[in-house]
């Protein structure tokens, strides 16, 4: 039957910040997703972009730098207001090796923090790179202490922990910590010297990447990354095929299908 | 397998699949793997004048069967694109170029620019019915496309093929109206116009509240269009609504078309429907004693009229 | 239960919900039977002034999401029809009439006969997509719309509804037309016209070739339609094109329309359709405050244009 | 998915006559169906009609009388020509009883004969009535006698068996059998008449009725029968429902829907 098959309304629980800039909004409804899986969240009247499940199950919530008049309307919904929810799309984290490393750049610990709770109800060794700006920044630090993971903290600014990229604190780990698998979602810039790190030791890694979505389901190329769509065969991509991606940290489209720079 | 290629205005197709402009073709590298994944021929994203980032989200909308899009033409512009168009071609399939334009004169134009940087073909949007300015209105008028026809015609060196709304009266009159123009062949259909509402939002869904329905919802509409069109014009119809399966394709080629394109169909069974297509056709055409998609070609027509 | 009753052109509805012309209702005893089962209101089959046989069968192809008909206005006249209505109208619930003809006064002539039979009001059918002659080429064709719609209300002295085609460019534009030349309704939408091909058999499914598709396939192009004629008319507009559940009803009545018709819905649900869509629209109106059908009418609207 | 969900194009594989007017078709094609129930039938570019199904199974199959335009084509139709055969579409008959009396008039045995089948299959005691106008007519006697049903035989000109109506010779049984529910298939004035006799009886029965079907799913109304469809809610009706029947044996709809005498 022709339904709305695929968007379903669901209301405000709890719309809550995480840091100055970032707020996590938890809807009453239940939506099981592989952590880096995404959905499409709609602001009635507003906008539609896609959003990491960062609270898989029930309850369900993701978790949003607020950026633009699409995030900015969502993190002003009161509790009893409707979001517009369509997926869980593409293909998510697969876990991987027991000695996981994971690497969370900014709100890229959106989908890394589930992913930690995951691997640590499995019992695997989890070290887990907290990376941001500043202190402040940090996201999701207790929620992954709690579930277990040697957190380690990486600042720009050396507010706390390490000084520097959270790239370079994760290179250091590669060795020291002795991963067997990698994992990581942040700005594309800090991904492409992660792969470059990860493929020269030869441990297998996935990352999570963005692009401009539109349809969010593989048919309007909007996200194309080098003929491959990272809305459908992404956003996670293991690191042979990361390898292979011309345009990874180099350039994407805009929303009117021309090249930028990442 | 059973011989499945044809042959479309002097265009040599390994088999009757296009892909449908708007799908997975606005970058060189997709539809160089669309080409891969089987398909006959690909028809580009409809390109302007000038980059457009298209209408706000939500621009798509899934329906249990068909979407509902209203993308709104977002493209680079014709000057970027060329280099997409060139790129493509090394896929080996003949690459169609789709264009839009709000007059008659941009229409032709973007056509020569589109021939120059190397389409096959060229195809004329004249019926995107969610983008204001662009399609509907003068895609409904026989005479704009009429005219359209015969200056893209005169602006080309390639085949050029008029692509039809079926939001209108009379689609018959609209593709007699580009055959006199000159069009060497007719595409039917284009969307069909409509909406949906989220009734706890109160409102509709899409960004630009209207937008284009396609998909198996459509393709009664899409195979009674290519019918009439059929017994309206010599030139050959390249039918597309809809097409899913083998037997989609059958049934528009019985229908009247020499030629099927796929859109929705990459959402619902992925980019390998190409050839999974091809193979249902081939399977078809064996099991029912039909040697070329030729013998198929408008059968439905015979012995009733 | 929420109160569901709307008044549309001073008929007095129980609940929003109609059943289509065309389903069921060719004889009382059926639209008793349909009255009974919960529907608020009842159009007639569509009836003319000389018995017709319609089109040789097959004259319904089944899909998975909709049906295409081409029935081809079977009824027996105007004349042996007044019994019906009469008979019908016992049932408590309003009966309109439902009439087509070649011409404009011949579809006067039925009016004025069907309100003589004792029809609460009558629906000018303008729009059936497959009977020659009758309905796609005068209903496409906003003059000739118009003056069916003067001749008629002189005709009868109980409300007019113009069903429009959506099978034309402009749906709009007959609306405009439909409340120039005076009718108090506009009904949208009829079937789009359709075809179904057996590969098999190669050729057209139905005894007509053409039909007129239905049901949820259709109910985009429906809804966009209301939509539409909401924003260019005054008068009410009734919806129909889909409606198989209550939240189809509340969308169509977002886009504007005060009641809505179910055809196709009936095979897909049963005649128990009727009291289960009601049960659905109070069920959403409890769950999101709405305490009448009238708050909910047009709400797709505000805050966008 | 829009497909045709409705139209299977199958096969003829035997073609063959049962007696002068009456043939049997065999379709290569599995159509499981509760005898009773039909099947709308294509002859595509020709007619589409009904017709009960009188072979269920797996090569299934119909015996129709060749009457019209429809049915002469379907006759014509040699083996691997296609047949275009939807449904299984209505109620058929539900077997009650343990001592059954069955009434087939004519082409009405199609239907009772495979309810034959399945009764004794059941291993339930069945007296069948096979009427027919004369003796070259009878339909299905060899099928119901090797099935193990007690077969009586009435012809309307006394060629064989009794002489006189099924519906008389299917009264004297109702008496001198015993039969606890009886089935019926066949004309309507003989249908009128064992409705009648089963009544004052107080035996419960069920019979198969025939109405002009168009659409065979219960949307047209061509089959209306004091607002009840035939194709949905029948063809088969039990006795309860039956003595209801205002129009039962006096008028139904022509393809106008003019009401005419039956
Ligand atoms: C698979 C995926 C998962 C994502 N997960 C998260 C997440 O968990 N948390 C989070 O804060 N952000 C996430 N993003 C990024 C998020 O989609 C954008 O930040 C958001 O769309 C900004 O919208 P806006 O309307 O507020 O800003 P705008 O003012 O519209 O845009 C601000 C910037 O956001 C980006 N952006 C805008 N729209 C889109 C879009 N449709 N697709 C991709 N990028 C866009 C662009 O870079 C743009 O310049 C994800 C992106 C992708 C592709
Ligand atoms: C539920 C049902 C089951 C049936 N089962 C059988 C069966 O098993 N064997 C059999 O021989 N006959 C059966 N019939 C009757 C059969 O449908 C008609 O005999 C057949 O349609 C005649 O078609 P035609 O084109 O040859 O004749 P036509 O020349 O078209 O008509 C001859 C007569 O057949 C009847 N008829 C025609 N079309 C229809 C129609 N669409 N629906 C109902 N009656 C029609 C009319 O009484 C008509 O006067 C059944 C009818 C119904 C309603
Ligand atoms: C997402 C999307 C984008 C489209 N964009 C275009 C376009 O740019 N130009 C065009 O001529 N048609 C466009 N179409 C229409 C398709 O080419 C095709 O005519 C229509 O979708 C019907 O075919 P389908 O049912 O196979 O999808 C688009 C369709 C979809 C679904
Ligand atoms: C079998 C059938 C017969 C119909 N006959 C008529 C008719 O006589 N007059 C008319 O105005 N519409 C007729 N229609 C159209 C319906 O009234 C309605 O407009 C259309 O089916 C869309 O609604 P739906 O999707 O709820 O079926 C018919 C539709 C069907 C399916
Ligand atoms: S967002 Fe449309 S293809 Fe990925
Ligand atoms: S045949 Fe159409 S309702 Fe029974």
């Amino acid at each position: 039957m022709l339904t709305l098959a695929g968007i379903r309304l669901l209301s405000v629980r709890k719309n809550s910040s995480e840091t100055a800039s970032v707020k996590t909004v938890r809807l009453g409804g239940e939506l099981e997703a592989v952590p880096g899986q995404f959905v499409m969240v709609w602001v009635p009247g507003k906008d539609e972009f896609p959003m990491s499940v960062s609270y898989p199950g029930s309850n369900f919530g993701i978790t949003y730098q607020v950026l633009g008049e699409g995030t900015r309307a969502l993190a002003e919904m009161a509790n009893g207001k409707k979001v517009g929810i369509r997926g869980p799309y593409g293909r998510g984290f697969s876990i991987k090796g027991r000695k996981l490393l994971m690497i969370g750049g900014g709100v890229g610990m959106a989908p890394i923090a589930p992913l930690v709770d995951i691997a640590r109800a499995k019992r695997l060794s989890v070290d887990l790179v907290i990376g941001a700006k500043t202190s402040d920044d940090l996201l999701f630090e207790r929620r992954a202490t709690r579930a277990g993971a040697k957190v380690h903290i990486s600042t720009d600014d050396g507010t706390k922990g390490f000084k520097g990229f959270a790239s370079e604190l994760a290179t250091e780990l590669l060795d020291s910590a002795g991963p067997d698998h990698v994992f990581a979602c942040g700005p594309e810039k800090m991904i492409v010297k992660i792969v470059a790190a990860a493929s020269r030791r030869k441990i297998p890694m996935q990352a999570s990447l963005e692009r401009h979505m539109k349809c969010g389901i593989g048919i309007c190329d909007s996200c194309a990354l080098d003929g491959v769509h990272v809305c459908k065969e992404g956003p996670v991509f293991p690191l042979e095929e990361l390898r292979k991606f011309g345009d990874l940290g180099v350039t994407k489209l805009d929303p009117a299908g021309r090249r930028v720079p990442v | 397998m059973t011989d499945i290629s044809v042959e479309v205005c002097g265009l040599r197709l390994r088999n009757p699949t296009m892909l449908a402009s708007g799908v997975l073709d606005e970058t060189a590298r997709s539809m160089l793997a669309v080409a891969k994944s089987g398909a006959g021929a690909i028809v580009t994203k409809s390109i302007g004048i000038e980059p457009r980032s298209g209408h706000p989200n939500p621009s798509v909308v899934e329906l249990e069967d068909g979407l509902l899009n209203a993308m709104g033409l977002p493209n680079p512009g014709i000057d970027l694109f060329s280099k997409e168009v060139k790129e493509a071609r090394k896929g080996g399939v003949p690459i169609i170029g789709s264009v839009f334009g709000g007059t008659e004169e941009e229409i032709a134009e973007l056509a020569g620019m589109m021939a120059e940087a190397g389409a096959d073909a060229v195809e004329l949007n004249l019926s995107c019915p969610h983008a204001k300015g662009y399609g509907a209105e003068l895609g409904s008028s026989p005479e704009r496309v009429e005219t359209s026809c015969r200056l893209a015609k005169r602006a080309c060196g390639v085949p050029v093929f008029a692509k039809l709304t079926p939001n209108t009266s009379y689609i018959a009159e609209l593709a007699k109206a580009a055959e006199r123009g000159g069009a060497d062949a007719v595409v039917a259909i284009n969307t069909l116009k409509g909406m949906a509402i989220d009734p706890e939002a109160g409102m509709p869904i899409l960004g630009n509240r209207f937008g284009g329905l396609s998909g198996p919802a459509i393709k009664p509409v899409g195979i009674r269009c290519v019918y009439e069109i059929y017994e309206s014009v010599e030139i050959p119809v390249i039918g597309v609504g809809g097409v899913t399966t083998g037997r989609d394709a059958v049934e528009y080629i019985m229908a009247g078309a020499q030629a099927v394109q796929l859109g929705t169909a990459v959402w619902i069974r992925g980019e390998k429907v190409f050839r999974e297509v091809c193979r249902e056709i081939s399977q078809f055409m064996k099991e029912n004693g039909y040697d070329s998609v030729k013998e198929m070609l408008g059968v439905a027509h015979s012995g009733r009229h």
